[in-house]
């Protein structure tokens, strides 16, 4: 029997027994070591695996992400953490230039099995630059897998397939959830699949589509909308690069009718990406319009404002109610 | 093999910890004026301290930095800048913001979570805080840039952590300083940790004062915990700058007294001795005893100036509390110049989702 | 009587006209000097303005931003050149966390009235790095403007509406017609409106989508088609953010056909948030599914390979021919 | 004032520019062997940069960067590096992969536009050329943390030229080097000028080498075209970091004779005296002259070698120009270790297109 954990505590379980499993891999970060990490998601491995298994880095992150491309090159499995989604954008110029093109540079001589970590999302009352969720940016590299969990169990299994993939991932934590609904999770040492969707739950009447934090309103929309007799069906993309736009067709085709969630700024977002491949595959499925309930076009607001930013459970319910009255 | 490049770095210091005189004092030291003003800003940045996180506790401010332990650098390089020099912060200056006119009330603001907190028009040209670590450091040399430009006399001021100093942000800005000659002072808070990663960790150099040696440009090291010899090393740097001779790294050897921010636990990586140890050297202790002994403070001053600025506090945080909140459009009315047309709906949709009814609506 | 002009041609008379006429614009750069610019885009100004207006900075691009991000909030206007739209990656960090939120985040105390100018895309069998399409990577922020010129005339007139934009421009040079198909360009100092679509050609039976190099096969395209009878209405995006959908709704609701142009690799482009968008606010206009010609979702081929990357006239032909069969 | 720091730079130095003897020599200059090893891989190395030159003038390869000046930094440090070394190279290293045993015609297929290029086996774990500057030296850094983690004892050896050392990313790898202590050699090629900006503008340090002060790491210049002085700085610099004592940042002082790459003109922006003065200095010439005057090496052996390198490039160049062109797949099929579901319609696509009648065929 195991205990009921949170998505920090789950995602410290995957770690632990991904780097018990397998002596190539390496933690590294700032603040991972002694401190445990910022959100104490790496807390315990340096005691048990050394300081030559987790290390403390200097601070700076190209460095973070230029040192994992050289590491995974040579036959190591680094899982490096970013502190903040606010600050990661230092480490594109190697995951884009290097990190996503290592293998096909070298028509398969070396590659790049590195995993970035990094918490994103707002909700938690952080200061500037602690609450984005800038996903979009990555999700249009090729080569590079984003992928976002957003329960405890699929932490654990999708950070192990994560670090058992053979190409890097970018492995994004919604921290405002990272402390809600704790479930239980079994140390199989299983993995889950990347590139599918996951169907949360079965529907007729309207497909909702979103993935990390956002999953916990838009299944709070549909309780209420099941109380009213509205049959939802809710897919979590889980991976942003490359998505399964099957699962979300198939869906489409059935229900007729999607609204997308997410918390990024709309314009540009992931969202867009499978509207845009509903409008361009699904046309003929669709009995109304995509909705998108997101964020703003505009920076995340300081902490005082946030909640005037992230989209509520009111907004999926009023896109739902907009999209089924459509006609 | 011929020398082709010579180099040292110089560690400067007049105060022992204990406050005593360790060498002959500069002239300016001779008179009350200037090192008792040091002390009571140090008085009051500490009491600021104290006060925000007193609100952080009761859920009145949010995440927060304190400066506990850096009250020397904030005050000396506060007072020594002249006004239309520009400061370009970290987010532990705070202080030194308040120190070149910044009101307590916006401070406050700014660590409540609101953006007006970096809007006072009080901070001229100076920059907002820099969250992102050692981005300022580029900019304050874009800053100084601008300064040699148009020949003008001003002089960015950046700061920045020991931490900061491993990113590469510092270490390019470092380089065009010295690559353009710019009228730039960088002066890193060396308080020996950076979150829980002590200073051991971040670079193998004996000093990061010689970075400087990297970008051909002035480099000193100075305790920081030492008003005199900050006073000292700041000015020269300042003096350097504003001639046209070029930029200055300033290592200033101080302890983060506090926890990093308010969501941190620092027992969990520092060891309480080293905190303790730390203690005996703070700043505003050695130079009250240095003021004490010159007959120039004494405890009635003390009492009478520790209340005087808890009540200039408190009417900041009064202030601070009463603020009403900013109008909801703000959220994007100051992102462009104009408001494009792209923006109007989602304009539209937040406005209406903070009113009564709408979905945002407390 | 103006002589015609390149592209290259009319960046250069822009930026000339343009700190002739406003001291405070500064150009700065690798090798934007004495060399005039890799592409020669920046060529005489140093002999024009001087070393102090037209600076060869040191090799680093994230130096370069910054520095930027620096002068802009002291009243200049720098326009940067970065090399090339690969090299772009190390600016992020500024442009997104500084530049695009300095006025945002001062409440309009500062303001960052910067350029960056960056020669983007394929097609010149040049080296790796050399040929990439980003756009959507910065379209996607809230606060930083990105255009994107398709002729001499255009980028003389959009050059000189970024400069004296108040707040930051991306504008991407697509290097690929940099040198085709000159045009006469009056030095008139005029500027020509951001933020709106450029109508090319009115049509009635389809709308093309596009901007940047491919303007040029698209508007090839139009010709065969019209030489088949299809009217083809074509739009020039230009502003990629934030983006004039009116006047792309507008002409889908007249034509029902939308087929969208460009380089760049498909998921999660620009292309995306277009089609979106047509599913969400043009959805009964449509009759047929939206198309998107677009590059492939891998990363851009060395140069021996790359004109199977790039989408053709042909491609976007078999598009058009698809979408308008469809029923 | 404490010195806390002192720091020296010294510059390594055998042989003058006439390639004579300025100091003692080292004791394995006393038998021919290697110096006529070196020598004759260098001038392979130029006779293949000529070739190519002329391969690309005549549209059978594309841009090329030559290498002609830095003969000897690449010949030196590929002749010491063991063969299980990681070499991280820059974009100008060609000679040097090919000294490690990557076929010519690999190093054509690169240039000429190919993946293939970079695909040897031959390359063992060595990196693939960089194009972005300095982002090699933290790769480096990383492959040096992965043979300390296991603890081996190879060396990740990586170089770039003076402009690289004033991005980030070399400086971050720098201080990581010395903070971990890494087994890792920087070899800056300072061949005066990046593209059209010369050095003075790059940094205004005296010398490249002491940007090692601030990461504490060993720093040193050489005369890049000095074999002998390059063998020793280099030879000690491998055994410290095998010895697990860390890292060396090596300048050597070098001069970019070419253009920066075939889409260059040089002439724009560089005095022509400033290039003569060059080639009075460089590395082939020079160590021919040394050699000619101990009797080791003769106008025959000249002549007999270019004849014998002419063909070995001949050879390789026809390979080259009959490698069938990569099946087009290629393009989507190494990208992800297995196709993407989601990739499969784009790669059918591709392939459709290229085939006769498909859009993209020629
Ligand atoms: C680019 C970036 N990376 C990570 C962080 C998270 N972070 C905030 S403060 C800090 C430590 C900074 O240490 P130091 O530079 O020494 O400054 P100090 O806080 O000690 O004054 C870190 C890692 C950040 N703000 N920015
Ligand atoms: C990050 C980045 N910026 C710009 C370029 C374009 N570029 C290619 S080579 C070069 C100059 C490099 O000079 P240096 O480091 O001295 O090496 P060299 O070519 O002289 O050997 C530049 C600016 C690039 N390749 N990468
Ligand atoms: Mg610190
Ligand atoms: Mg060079």
């Amino acid at each position: 029997m195991s205990n009921a954990i949170t998505m920090v505590e789950a995602v410290n379980l995957a770690l632990h027994s991904e780097m018990r499993r397998d002596q190539s891999v390496m933690v590294l970060g700032e603040d991972v070591g002694v401190n445990g990490g910022v959100f104490r998601a790496t807390v315990g491995l340096r005691d048990e695996f050394g300081m030559k298994r987790v290390m403390d880095t200097p601070l700076a992150e190209t460095m973070i992400a230029g040192l994992s491309v050289g590491m995974a090159t040579q036959g190591l499995k680094p899982v490096a953490e970013i502190q903040f989604m606010g600050f990661i954008f230092p480490t594109m110029e190697h995951l884009i230039g290097h990190a996503a093109r290592m293998r096909h540079r070298t028509r398969g001589r070396l590659s790049c099995p590195l995993v970035v970590r990094v918490p994103y999302g707002g909700g938690i009352h952080a200061p500037e630059h602690h609450s984005e969720s800038t996903e979009a940016l990555f999700a249009h590299i090729p080569g590079l897998r984003v992928v976002i969990p957003s329960s405890p169990a699929r932490a654990y299994g999708l950070l192990l397939a994560a670090i058992r993939n053979p190409d890097p991932v970018l492995f994004m934590e919604p921290k405002r959830v990272y402390r809600l609904n704790a479930q239980p999770v079994e140390d199989s040492g299983e993995t889950l699949p990347l590139d599918t969707c996951y169907t949360l739950r079965e529907g007729s009447d309207i497909t909702l589509v979103s993935w990390g934090a956002m999953i916990k309103e838009t299944l709070e929309a549909a309780d209420r909308l099941a109380q009213q007799g509205v049959s939802c069906e809710v897919i979590d993309v889980v991976t942003l690069n490359p998505i399964d736009h099957n699962t979300i067709l198939a869906s489409v085709d059935k229900t007729g009718r999607c609204v997308i969630v997410h918390e990024a700024p709309k314009s540009g977002a992931v969202g867009a990406e499978i509207a845009a491949t509903i409008a361009e595959k699904g046309l003929l499925s669709l009995q109304a319009p995509v909705a998108r309930v997101t964020g703003y076009d505009t920076v995340m607001p300081y902490y005082r404002m946030e909640h005037h930013y992230m989209p509520s459970t009111a907004d999926i319910l009023e896109a739902v109610n907009t999209t089924l009255e459509f006609s | 093999m011929d020398t082709v490049f010579h180099g040292e770095i110089h560690l400067r210091r007049y105060l022992s910890d204990q406050g005593k005189p360790e060498q002959v004092l500069p002239d300016w030291t001779h008179s009350p004026e200037r090192l008792v003003r040091y002390y009571r800003n140090m008085v009051l940045v500490r009491q600021l301290d104290y006060k925000i996180i007193a609100l952080q506790r009761t859920g009145q401010i949010g995440t927060y930095a304190s400066l506990l332990g850096s009250e020397a650098i904030d005050t000396v390089v506060g007072d020594l800048m002249a006004a239309d020099d520009v400061l370009v912060p970290y987010y532990r200056n705070h202080a030194l913001q308040m120190l070149r006119g910044l009101p307590i009330e916006d401070v406050l603001c700014y660590w409540g979570g609101d953006e007006r907190g970096s809007a006072a028009a009080a901070l001229g040209d100076d920059f907002p805080n820099a969250v992102p670590i050692a981005t300022q450091s580029l900019h304050a040399a874009g800053v100084a840039s601008a300064f040699k430009v148009r020949g003008e006399k001003r002089v960015a001021v950046t700061l920045c952590g020991d931490g900061a100093t491993s990113k590469g942000d510092f270490l390019e800005a470092l380089n065009v300083a010295g690559a353009w000659q710019l009228p730039v002072v960088f002066v890193v808070n060396n308080n020996q940790w950076a979150i829980s990663v002590p200073r051991s960790i971040q670079c193998g150099a004996q000093t990061l004062a010689q970075k400087a040696f990297g970008a051909g440009i002035r480099g000193e090291q100075v305790d920081g915990n030492d008003v005199i010899a900050l006073h000292e090393a700041v000015s020269e740097a300042l003096k350097h700058a504003r001639e046209g001779k070029g930029a200055t790294l300033i290592e200033a050897v101080s302890y983060r007294l506090s926890d990093h921010t308010t969501a941190d636990d620092a027992t969990r990586y520092r060891a309480s001795e080293e905190l303790k140890a730390a203690w005996e050297r703070e700043p505003v202790k050695r130079l009250q005893t240095f003021l004490h002994e010159q007959g120039w403070w004494d405890e009635r001053q003390e009492q009478a100036w520790i209340e005087e600025v808890g009540q200039m506090i408190q009417t900041s945080v009064d202030a601070y509390l009463a603020r009403p909140q900013q109008p909801i459009e703000h959220l994007i009315d100051y992102l462009y110049a104009e408001l494009p047309n792209a923006l109007e709906e989602q304009r539209e949709r937040l406005i209406r989702n903070a009113q009564p009814g709408g979905s945002r609506h407390e």
